[in-house]
């Protein structure tokens, strides 16, 4: 563990949390919500934990974006919340 | 020993400067376009920076071979995605920004690049 | 030297800090795909950083190829997508 | 959104990149005993380089590699192979999966057996993973949008 | 004061991670959304448990200077590895596979909002209650 | 609703912050939960099972039950969503 | 009088039979003319779809061997353990992937040498990174100042090359080499994005161009004249 990491990692972390249930536009907080796999990566890693941060990193780098554009493309993009 | 620390917090520091001034360049520079200037490249040529300061901390070894694929990739990917965003604002019929805050192109320009 | 490396990576979390206001409040979703290619690539950097700093990079560097091969992707995604409903 | 893409580059670059991530993922999985990774990071990465090969090259391309009929034979393939190699050390009188019974029909050392009996399962778990999320993603993908006899209940 | 902030904030965080998620799910009207404020539940539980396995000054569950050697392992191996070197590795095996089946269970829910909206037309759930209500 | 929701979630944080002062502190190395098996598979992964990366090594033997189970359960999600979203004949009815 | 008859009409007689010699050998000529470049062009054209059939059997198995052998340097360079176990594997990984995916790697098979393309593809990049660094100290020096003084444009510009590679090379010199970005590549025409008129005066001497150009050897034409000649290959190739 590294502290003065940790301490910022977790502040983004909470930036993009918040961003991404917030913006009212969906494809938005889906981009958001794949920086916010970035850091969640970067945590793990100053955690010592590298298998972790290898199955996120590669999970949300290739797939999970992936998935949720494709179906925000196959619905509605606008939210009303 | 000394020439290899030294060497690499030159390295070091000049790609942290780049990595700046391409932050900088995010945050000031007016319109999207302008800003992919910023951010696609510099960002490429700094995190090569890094690459070659980390391959000469850690020596000669299998190591640095794949720092060396890592900017390989890098170099490949990186103007790739810049690329595909801007194409795709370009055909999305974005208007880029002039310097008179209007649009001086000539008129053909803009009917077969912007669809709309 | 292990201090410098520190150094380094806070400034550079604080670089992501800046890339991150363009990410959250840019004006349309393709300043925030800019912002999030950018953190992409400080990502990359950061986790070599930790490596060094763990004293184990060879461990590390296959995370950093894992973004440096994968994290283009979701761009190109993002950009078929806006590229097919025309809307920005 | 599949259907091959226009642009020469993301095509061309694609095209580059996807032997290598294919062999890289492959790496991932094999030399999981040695550094990280293993079954589950290979077969995401080789899934997406799948993704990328049909987000580029459109969707006839993909299918010629890997169809949705052969991502369903590969994925029971995957989690038989983990299930077979668990009942071999059954049949060869260990417990269920206890590798080191391996080593009878291998001619290695326990120790060896149980390391092999992992890159085994492994291997399944990444035929698996791989084939599932292939699943997924061309399902999605090529989901209708909305036909119009789904449309009853306005 | 200091040093119990410093021993316990990070679980604070998670905690507080959880909330946003957990308020996510249940406030948020969009399905997208909710399916968003589940993934970010998902993430504070793994977060929760790999902080269960941080160990202070520890690097990497990778053993070093033992690259496939049994035999050597064998002879004096055993009682040279120093177990507080190394993170506890039970949690990454654990959390380790809930992201993969995170994912799975992503492709899942993605897939029946698809159907939802195929239905229904729309993806607000207020609006998905009253047309079932209706009819 | 979404004040109610509110609550029930700041109710929860509450909860878990008050349980969270009994846990070990943070980086203890002495906590319960590093301290019963795990270093058991730290000491004997070599020497079992000749690989130096631990991680793979409770995956995938000490407990492969676990990653058996897992994968199956990967197998399922992929079904589920292929029987979901999957060609298939016109409903009949409705 | 009547030996002048005689001799007109035996001169005559004669005129008539060189030219009726003249038709003739007109005649035979055009037609040995006709049959050589009948037979010339069947067999050329034989020739030509022996060369082309052979080589597309060929490239088949040797784009695999190709693939297989970059892959497996890029496997020992990633692996770094040489002993019969782990090459086994990876030589098995890499022609299971090279067979997959032996129609990426070398999809459009050319003439030319791979061998010089890669010399001076090598060569190449050291240029690219000085102006990269040049540009990139421009755009920096732009982006400081108080007033940034840009004047954002788009060029036009038609491309001479012809393989997408080489397309793809340009491109992606011109979006690294900050102050330019590639917008949109239409039937050869550029769209590119430039930050200032500088950079834009640069962009349209062609330098760049040229140099890609150079290295994919389309100046020389090489590519053009040894698909024309596939039956003079053939032929030495036979002897």
């Amino acid at each position: 563990m590294i502290l003065p990491f940790d301490l910022i990692l977790v502040l983004f972390v909470y930036i993009c949390a918040i961003a991404a249930i917030t913006i009212k536009d969906l494809l938005s907080a889906v981009v958001i919500l794949g920086a916010y796999s970035f850091f969640m990566c970067l945590l793990w890693t100053q955690m010592a934990a590298i298998d972790v941060a290898f199955t996120e990193a590669s999970v949300s780098a290739g797939i999970g974006t992936v998935l949720m554009i494709g179906a925000v493309s196959k619905t509605k993009r606008r939210s009303n919340d | 020993m000394i020439v290899k620390d030294v060497l690499v917090i030159l390295f070091m520091l000049g790609g942290f400067f780049l990595f700046f001034t391409a932050t900088l360049g995010l945050l000031r520079l007016p319109d999207f376009f302008t800003r992919l200037h910023a951010t696609g490249k510099g960002d490429t040529l700094a995190a090569l920076w890094f690459l070659v300061a980390l391959a000469v901390y850690h020596g000669f070894s299998l190591t640095s071979a794949k720092i060396v694929f890592i900017a390989v990739f890098l170099f490949l990917a990186q103007p790739t995605a810049t690329h595909a965003i801007s194409r795709a604002a370009f055909r999305c019929g974005v208007r880029p920004w002039t310097l008179e805050r209007a649009v001086l192109l000539d008129e053909d320009t803009v009917e077969q690049g912007g669809e709309k | 030297m292990t201090q410098f490396f520190v150094i380094i990576g806070v400034g550079m979390c604080v670089l992501v800090l800046l890339c991150l206001y363009r990410a959250t409040f840019g004006p349309t979703i393709l300043n925030r795909a800019a912002g999030i290619s950018a953190i992409g690539t400080k990502t990359l950097i950061i986790l070599l950083l930790m490596g060094v700093i763990y004293d184990r990079i060879d461990m590390f560097i296959d995370i950093s190829m894992v973004y440096a091969l994968l994290n283009f992707i979701g761009t190109v995604v993002l950009a078929k997508y806006l590229e097919r409903s025309g809307e920005v | 959104m599949i259907q091959e893409s226009d642009d020469v580059i993301v095509k061309a670059v694609a095209r580059l990149l996807v032997p290598f991530i294919v062999v890289y993922a492959l790496y991932v999985v094999m030399h999981g005993h040695y550094s990280p990774g293993g079954g589950f990071q290979g077969g995401v990465i080789l899934a997406a380089s799948f993704v990328l090969l049909g987000v580029s090259h459109g969707l006839e391309k993909t299918r010629r590699r890997m169809s949705e009929k052969a991502a369903r034979v590969v994925s029971s393939i995957g989690v038989l192979l983990y299930g077979g190699i668990g009942a071999l050390c059954l049949i060869l009188g260990g417990n269920y999966l206890d590798y080191a019974k391996l080593g009878k029909i291998l001619r290695v050392t326990p120790a060896e057996a149980r390391s092999l009996g992992i890159l085994g399962v492994e291997i399944g778990v990444a035929l698996a993973v791989m084939a599932v999320m292939c699943t997924v993603f061309f399902a999605i993908f090529t989901a209708e949008e909305s036909p119009e006899d789904y449309r009853s209940v306005e | 004061m200091f040093e119990f902030i410093v021993s316990y904030y990070n679980y604070w965080m998670y905690i507080g991670l959880m909330m946003i998620g957990f308020y996510a799910m249940m406030a948020k009207r969009n399905l997208v959304k909710k399916i968003i404020g589940m993934n970010i539940f998902q993430s504070a539980i793994i977060f929760f448990y790999i902080s269960t396995s941080v160990k202070k000054g520890a690097t990497v569950p990778i053993l070093e200077n033992a690259h496939g050697h049994a035999t050597h392992g064998i002879e004096h191996g055993a009682n040279a590895i120093n177990v507080m070197q190394y993170a506890n590795p039970l949690p990454h095996v654990l959390m380790l596979t809930a992201i993969v089946v995170m994912v799975a269970t992503l492709g899942v829910a993605l897939a029946v909002v698809i159907l939802i909206y195929r239905r229904y037309g729309t993806l607000e759930e207020d609006e998905i209650m009253k047309l079932v209500r209706r009819g | 609703m979404k004040i109610l929701s509110l609550i029930a979630g700041v109710l929860m944080g509450a909860a878990l912050i008050y349980g969270s002062l009994d846990m070990p502190k943070w980086g203890d190395p002495h906590s319960p939960a590093s301290t019963h098996v795990s270093p058991y598979y730290l000491q004997h992964s070599i020497e079992h099972a000749a690989t130096p990366n631990v991680v793979t090594t409770v995956l995938a033997d000490y407990r492969g039950y676990d990653t058996l189970g897992e994968t199956t359960v990967v197998f399922t999600a992929g079904m589920a969503c292929l029987l979901l979203l999957g060609k298939r004949r016109k409903r009949q009815g409705k | 009088m009547e030996v002048t008859l005689l001799l007109e009409s035996t001169d005559n007689a004669f005129r008539v039979m060189e030219r009726a010699r003249e038709h003739a050998v007109g005649l035979l000529d055009t037609a040995v003319q006709f049959t050589a470049e009948q037979t010339r062009f069947r067999q050329e054209k034989r020739g030509q779809l022996l060369f082309t059939g052979t080589q597309k059997r060929k490239t088949q198995f040797q784009n695999i061997v190709g693939t297989t052998i970059i892959l497996l340097a890029f496997w020992m360079l990633l692996s770094g353990k040489f002993d019969a176990f782990h090459l086994t594997l990876g030589v098995i990984c890499c022609a299971l992937t090279a067979y997959l995916f032996h129609d990426l790697l070398f999809a459009n098979v050319r003439v030319g040498d791979m061998r010089v393309i890669a010399a001076r593809f090598i060569a190449y990049i050291p240029w690219l990174i000085e102006q990269i660094i040049l540009a990139n100290i421009h755009v920096a020096s732009l982006v400081l100042r108080r007033k940034m003084p840009i004047d954002p444009q788009i060029v036009k510009f038609k491309t001479k090359l012809e393989t997408d590679i080489s397309c793809v090379t340009l491109a992606n010199s011109i979006t690294l080499t900050p102050g330019t970005i590639t917008m949109d590549i239409k039937d050869g025409v550029f769209y590119v994005h430039a930050l200032s008129q500088k950079v834009a005066n640069e962009l349209n001497a062609g330098d760049m161009e040229d140099r890609v150009a150079h290295i994919f050897m389309e100046a020389d034409h090489l590519y053009v004249e040894d698909v024309l000649d596939a039956a003079r290959i053939y032929q030495t190739l036979r002897t």
